[in-house]
Parts: C-alpha cells; structure tokens; sequence
C-alpha cells in the first residue's frame, strides 16, 4: 500500500500546484478529480488496515531514525477517509458557492489543495518534525483561507488565527527541539522504547511544551479566543471545513503523542485537558446560546464540541473510551460542515446573518433547515445519530472509570446544545412579519448540506465498520 | 494579565527549562555516524545537502510547499488594493544595486554548484538572490509585482513541480523519493536547479508584493 | 560548558524574551519582531542542544535552514496582513473580539 | 577561562541585548534597526556553531530580506498615516 499512502500527499499538492500556475480562479475540474482518486486511496487504505495489511513507508528509502517514517492505523486511516469525504463535499459547494467574480474563489483551490495535503501529511507521518511541517502547511493555508478577499473582519480575525497557530507552532517545536537534543531522533518508533524508561525533566518538559502549543491549535479553552471570529468571518466553504476537519489535526496529534510516546507519564495528568474540556463544553455552548450572528453561534458550537474531545483523556484505560473519541470525531467532522453549509445557505439567501434575521426561512429552504435540524440531532447527541453513539461511548466508559463529573457534564452539553440549536429552528419555523426578498440559491448547496447531514445521521446505523478499523482483525 | 507577570512568568519557565537542559544525559541515538556511512550513496558529499536533499528530502518538499503557501496567502489578500505615495529612491542605492547584483548572482550560482561538497546549497542561492531581487527593488531598478502573470507564475511553480514530479514518480517506482543510485547526484542537481529558481522567486517575490505602491500601479 | 551549550541557553532565554513580547505588544510590527527573536531562539536550541558534546550535527542544521525560510514567509505573510488591516481600518494593533 | 569561551558568552551577552532592545526600544524605526543588527549576530553564532549553511541563509534571510520587509512595512505605515492626516 505504499503508492496510496504516498498519492494522499502528493496528488492534493499536484492539483495544487497546477491550480496556482493555471491562474487565479482556475483548477476547481482538477480538485474534483484529484478528491476523488484520493477518497479511492483512502478507502484501499482502510481496507488494508482492516486486513492488517501493513501500509508503512520508510521515505527516500530510508529507514528511522535517519529518514522519515509514516505509517498508517485504524486511527489515521479514520481521519484519512473523514477528510477526503468532507473535503470533496465541499469542493463540490464550493463551485456552486462562489460566483466567477468573488475576490474569495480567485486563490481557492491552491489553498484548498496545500490544506488537504497537509492534513493528509499529517495523519500518515511518524516523526515529529515531519508533523512540525504539516502543521505549518495546515496553519498557513488555513489563514490564507481566512485571510481571502482581504475584507477587514476576515483580515483581523486572519490575523489573530495567524499569531495563535505561530505560537503554537513554536511551543511545539521547542518542545521536538528538546526531544531531539535529549535522544538524538524525531521517529515515533525510535522514541517509543526509550519513553517507557524514567524520563528526565527536560523530555517532560518537551511534552509539556508540545501538548501546550498543540492545545493552542486547537482551541482548547482558555486558548480558544481565536477561533470563533477566524470560523465566524471567513467564507462558508472555508468555514466549514476549519471546524469539520482543520482544529481536529492539532488534536489527532495531541491523542498520537499521548498514546503512542508519553503514555505512562501522562496518565496522571490527564484531568487538565479534561477539566479544560469540561469548561469549553459549558463556555462554549453558553456563547453559541447567546451569540447574535448565526456563524458565530455555529463557530462557538465548535469550541463546545472539540472540549468532548478532551474529556476522553482520563478515560482512556479502557477500549471504548477511542471508540466514543474517534466517534465524536467523525459525528462532529459532518454535522458541523453540514451545519456550516446550511447556514450559508441561510446568509446567502437572507443577505444577513443574525439569527433573529431568519424567520420565515423554514417555508422558502426547507431541505436547508432539514439539513440544520438534521445536524443539531446529531450535535446535541440524540439517538439514531453517530452524536449520540458517540456520546453513548463516552457515558459508557465514564461509568465504568467511575468518573461522574464527566457523565454529568456530557449530558449537561447535550442539553445545552438543544437550546441552540432549537433557538434557530424556532426562528425559522415562525412566520415573517412582513414578506421580504429571498435571494436565489443553487440547489447544490442545499443538498451537500443536506446529505452531510443526513451522513452524520445515518453513521449510526453502520459505526460497527468504522470502530472496527480500530481494532483490525476483529469482526465488528 | 498584566506584562510584569507574563515577564516574570516567562522567566521562571526559561529558568526551570535551562536547568532542565544543563543535567541532560547523553542522547541514545547518534545519527552523525548513519550521516556520515550512507554518505557515498546520497548522491552529494556535504552532510547538509545529504540531509535536505536525500535523508529528510520529504520534509524539504513539505516545507517548499510552505514557502508557496505564504505567497499564495499573500495574493489571495488582494494585498495591492489601495496602495500607498511611493518612497523616494535613493541614487545612492541604485548605484550599489549595479554594482552588487551582478555578483550576487555569481554567488547564487556558485552556492548552488558548491551546495553538493561544501556549504551552499538551493536554500542559501535562494536567499541569496532573493537579497538581489530586494536590492534592485530598492534601487529603482525593477517594478513591484502586483498580479504574477502566466510566465511567471509557472516559473514560481516550476521547481515545486520538478521536485514533486520525482516524488511522483519515485513513489510509483520504488519509494517515495528513493534516488536510483546512479544518477542520485543528478538528480538532486536537478531538484536544487529548479528549487533555486522557484525558492528565489517566492523569496522575493515576498518583498515585490509587498512594497508595491502608487507608482507601480498600472495605468 | 560548551559552546553549542551557551548559545542553546541563550536560545531559551530569546524564546521567552520573544515570547514576553509576542504576549505583551499591542502593535503589530512590534509582535511580529518579537516573533522573529523566538524564532531565532528555538533556532539556537534546536542545532545547539544537540550539539553539546561539541560535534557538528547535520539533521538540525538541515532542519533549521528550512525553518529559517519558512519563519520569513510566515512574516511576509503577517506583514501583508497588517498592511491591509491598516489600509482598511487605520489600526495597527488587533481588533477586539467582538460577536455581533 | 579560555578565550572562546569568553568571545561565545561575549557574543551570547550581545545576541540578548540586541534581542531585548529590538522589543523594548521605544521607537519602532531603531527598534527594526536594532532587529537587523540581532540577525547579524545570529549570523556569528551560526559560524560559532559550526554551521555555515545557515550563517549563510541567516546574513541574506534573517538580517536581509526581514529587515527589509520590516523597515518597507514601517514606511508604508508612516506615508499612510500621512496622507490620511493631509487629506
């Protein structure tokens, strides 16, 4: 399998290249096709993992810990196929979103393609400098993104995202620096057996430093200030894919280190990243209750749902602690690109983004608001959908672990995220006060709303294949 | 928070850091000796260039990739809307820029040459030439960009390309960028050639986007 | 003390000076300053801890000449950020955080 | 003490100092001024520590092209500044 997992890195950045040196606006066939073949890629991957096929690739044929190693798991063979599959969703409503003069779509797909290459990159590396670089191709191409069309809200917020990924980027490499001069090797498989031995201070420093700069990418509370303007203000396609897949990255990296390098050490701490988690899924289901613009609520839903995440560190001794982890993942990866895409749809054909500004929405974009109620039921955890089976997984092992804080606070996040999400409904199911002028939108938009949705919905019914990759060779 | 306690903060963690790196034991591997042993078969002589064009090359094609990234952010602001009077050009460095230049690309040339046994290298030319392309700039002696236009953007692209065409190619071959022994040296020649022009443009190019202004705009 | 040991301590402390600054300065440029002398600190760390037994280590260097080409285009790219923030609004120093 | 020893932390004492005054000076033009004259020194320690290849990146990067990208963004703020108080 090395070809594939190779092509997942190098055909995002060929279309991408080709897309800057065609010209400004040009490349969006290439992207489409490019997306395919990778989701292809991916879904071989995954099978060869499901089969215990080994997909390991020792770079410039050299193996660690002089080159490059990457290597490929149930894990990272997850997140490969959520991110070709919301990638490719949203190429496909980024052109029908975007009309041929928007100053947004003139450097789109170059950026488009550097990010989902790097994403990419980063799911399959097993070295730790290598992983430096990918975050930086994900951070820069993600403010870029922003950034895009230049208009001052986007630019300020572009801003800030900028100063946050740089920093943390340079906590994280501090910290491989350390790792470095403390070992003499960047390699996963290199560093793995001297962990286990008793550590000094300065290699639980590294950690200390990486976990604190990957924390800062991935806007964990307190360090989520960033995230709710970049997400809030930047195009809709943009949008949606920073929340569905971009500050997910940071934490795929952050459950990598903790799992497969600093797992002994790192046990007893893992009530911080909880607690913190505990606090955004309160802080930041309380802002999206009381956000004003509906992007913004949509953007502070996401600082909610990534503090789920964290919650699982504590827990994770036990098998279904990954499960609900990678479940939630994946639940919220499409929900919030669904979420995201209904509600451009929404500001597009309303021409405002308040929420107070949607009445009457639910009789003109009906399959759109299906498509918002349709991603709420999974946000807010509510059965058939992959929210709640994550949400389930994660109760589970709370139980088992005896830790009732975390018990309470997923079932207190699940009600929350209902008042936000019916605050919307509520609004556009009431009728208009006075008839006002409905701007066309192409129907494209409303169904990749819809069927993300619906696919966030449905997970439920088949999370049995997707939690086997987990644990290979058992039948699921 | 108030800056005396980020200060004091700050320190205490340098502090805490240092004495951390000071016991330090010595480290398990030492990747000198590997350098140094499969340094016949790298294609190159100096360790540098082995680690950035053969060992490591993987992370190189990411980090051009990066350096791509920055202009094309650059140009998706729309960064030459609204631009400001323009600075007065010194005579003075237009006169350094006639005299320089020319030695400067003398000296991108040779680094690139030199990269394969001794210091110097695709990066170094680069930065150097990038130096050059800011000079002549700052002397009056060409124009800012504002849009990059069909040549030029190719030739920005162009080595990225080159290096991830090897890439493609060696991925479909053997493995992801495995030189075959023989032309190995050739081919990172090949590599470096075309990185130093894409790396040099991107470089200043950084600069050339930025300093536009009022008297560059077309009429 | 050796001397790649100096200048790897002295990396550490222009970390925290750059990033005291990052932290504390309003205007713009002045971050994106302090953000180079971090940069240039972790440079030092990274080819000078390493190297404490006083050979030459060619990975970090490697690693660090990549680094310090990809530290200048994250500034170009703050730059022309600041620039254009500043030719839209007059501001030089981040925006509040504002929601509606 | 030998004498390497002292011109590293000599060196060390100066990379500090350039690097604090090019934060805390006051006015942002010297304050670049100052950034520059850091690079340089960075382009020393980068000799001292045996690696040429980024003493060279470092005098054409570091010091060159940041410096000048810093000081060009500080002119455009000031003209810009300018022409909004002229006009």
């Amino acid at each position: 399998m090395p070809e594939s997992v190779a092509g997942l890195v190098l055909i995002p950045l060929t279309w991408a290249g080709l897309a800057f040196a065609l010209g400004p606006g040009r490349g969006g066939r290439a992207a489409l096709a490019g997306l395919v073949v990778q989701g292809g890629l991916a879904l071989q991957l995954a099978m060869a993992v499901n089969d215990r096929r080994s997909a390991h690739v020792a770079a410039g044929g050299w193996d660690a810990p002089l080159g490059i190693e990457l290597a490929v798991d149930g894990l990272s063979a997850t997140m490969l196929l959520l991110t070709q599959l919301i990638g490719l969703s949203l190429v496909i409503y980024a052109r029908a979103y975007f009309g041929a003069a928007d100053p947004e779509r003139r450097y789109f797909w170059p950026l488009v393609g550097l990010l989902i290459a790097g994403l990419n990159a980063l799911f399959i590396t097993a070295d730790l400098f290598n992983a430096y670089v990918t975050l930086e191709i994900v951070g820069l191409a993600a403010v870029g993104l922003v950034g895009a069309g230049g208009e001052a809200q986007r630019v300020g917020a572009a801003l800030r995202y900028l100063f946050a990924t740089l920093l943390g980027s340079a906590f994280y490499l501090l910290g491989v620096a350390l790792m470095y001069g403390a070992y003499g090797t960047v390699s996963f498989s290199s560093l793995a057996p001297l962990l286990t031995a008793e550590m000094s201070v300065a290699v639980l420093m590294a950690g200390g430093l990486m976990l604190a700069g990957l924390m800062i990418k991935s806007a964990l509370l307190p360090f989520h200030g960033w995230l709710p303007p970049a997400h809030g203000s930047a195009s809709t396609p943009v949008s949606a894919l920073l929340s569905a897949l971009v500050v997910k990255a940071a934490f795929y990296l952050i459950l990598r280190l903790w799992l497969d390098l600093f797992a002994a050490q790192a046990a007893p701490l893992a009530w911080l990243p909880a607690l913190l988690g505990a606090c955004a899924v309160l802080w930041g289901s309380w802002r999206a209750i009381t956000a004003v613009r509906l992007k913004m609520l949509v953007a502070y839903s996401t600082v909610a749902q990534l503090g789920y995440l964290f919650l699982v560190f504590p827990l994770l001794a036990g098998a279904a602690a990954m499960q609900a982890v990678v479940m939630q993942i994946v639940a919220h990866g499409l929900a919030k690109a669904a979420m995201f895409a209904a509600a451009g749809v929404l500001v597009s054909a309303s021409r405002q983004d308040r929420v107070a500004g949607l009445q009457g929405m639910a009789h003109h974009l009906p399959l759109t608001i299906a498509a918002f109620a349709l991603a709420g039921v999974t946000l807010m955890g509510l059965p058939p959908s992959a929210g709640f089976l994550a949400k389930w997984l994660l109760i589970q092992s709370a139980f088992a672990a005896g830790q009732w804080g975390i018990v309470a606070v997923v079932l207190a996040g699940g009600l929350l995220a209902a008042v936000y999400v019916f605050r919307v409904l509520r609004q556009a199911l009431m009728e208009a006060p006075t008839a006002r002028p409905i701007s066309p939108v192409p129907r494209t938009l409303e169904w990749v709303a819809f069927a993300l949705a619906g696919a966030s919905v449905l997970l439920g019914f088949r999370a049995g294949d997707l939690l086997g990759l987990l644990t290979p060779g058992v039948p699921g | 928070m108030k800056p005396w306690t980020v200060v004091v903060a700050v320190l205490a963690g340098a502090l805490a850091l240092i004495f951390a790196m000071l016991d330090l034991p010595a480290p398990a591997f030492d990747l000198l000796p590997a350098v140094t042993t499969h340094l016949p078969a790298s294609g190159v002589e100096h360790p540098v260039t082995a680690v950035l064009l053969n060992y490591r090359a993987y992370d190189t094609l990411l980090e051009v990739a990066v350096l791509l990234l920055a202009l094309i952010g650059i140009l998706a602001l729309g960064i030459d809307a609204d631009p400001v009077a323009p600075r007065p050009v010194e005579a003075m460095l237009s006169i350094l820029a006639r005299l320089i230049v020319p030695a400067m690309i003398v000296m991108a040339v040779y680094l690139l040459w030199a990269g394969a046994h001794r210091p110097g290298g695709a990066f170094q030319a680069a930065a150097v030439l990038a130096a050059g392309g800011v000079l002549l700039q700052l002397g009056g002696l060409i124009a800012s960009w504002s849009a990059p236009r069909a040549r030029l953007r190719w030739s920005i692209a162009g080595g990225f390309l080159i290096f991830l065409g090897v890439a493609l190619v060696t991925g479909l071959e053997s493995t992801l960028l495995q030189y075959p022994m023989p032309i190995a040296g050739r081919l990172i020649l090949l590599i470096e050639s075309g990185l130093t022009i894409s790396l040099g443009l991107i470089l200043s190019g950084l600069f050339l986007l930025l300093s536009r202004d009022r008297k560059n705009e077309a009429p | 003390m050796s001397s790649s040991m100096v200048f790897a301590v002295t990396g550490v402390l222009l970390f925290a000076i750059g990033l005291a600054g990052m932290l504390i300065a309003a205007h713009l440029l002045r971050k994106v300053l302090a953000f180079n002398v971090l940069g240039s600190g972790l440079f030092l760390v990274l080819v000078g801890l390493p190297q404490r037994d006083g050979m030459a280590d060619p990975v970090p260097q490697a690693m660090v000449l990549t680094g310090i080409v990809v530290a200048v285009a994250a500034t170009a790219l703050a730059l022309a950020l600041l620039r254009r923030l500043h030719a839209l609004t007059g501001a030089t120093s981040l925006p509040r955080d504002t929601d509606a | 003490m030998n004498l390497t020893l002292a011109f590293d932390l000599l060196l060390a004492a100066a990379l500090l100092w350039s690097g604090w005054r090019s934060l805390s000076t006051p006015r942002l033009s010297r304050a670049i001024v100052m950034f520059v004259s850091f690079g340089l020194l960075m382009t020393l320690a980068w000799a001292r520590l045996q690696a040429p290849d980024i003493a060279l990146a470092e005098a054409a990067i570091g010091a060159g092209l940041t410096g000048a990208l810093l000081l060009d963004t500080y002119g455009a703020l000031r003209r810009r500044q300018h022409q909004e108080n002229g006009a």
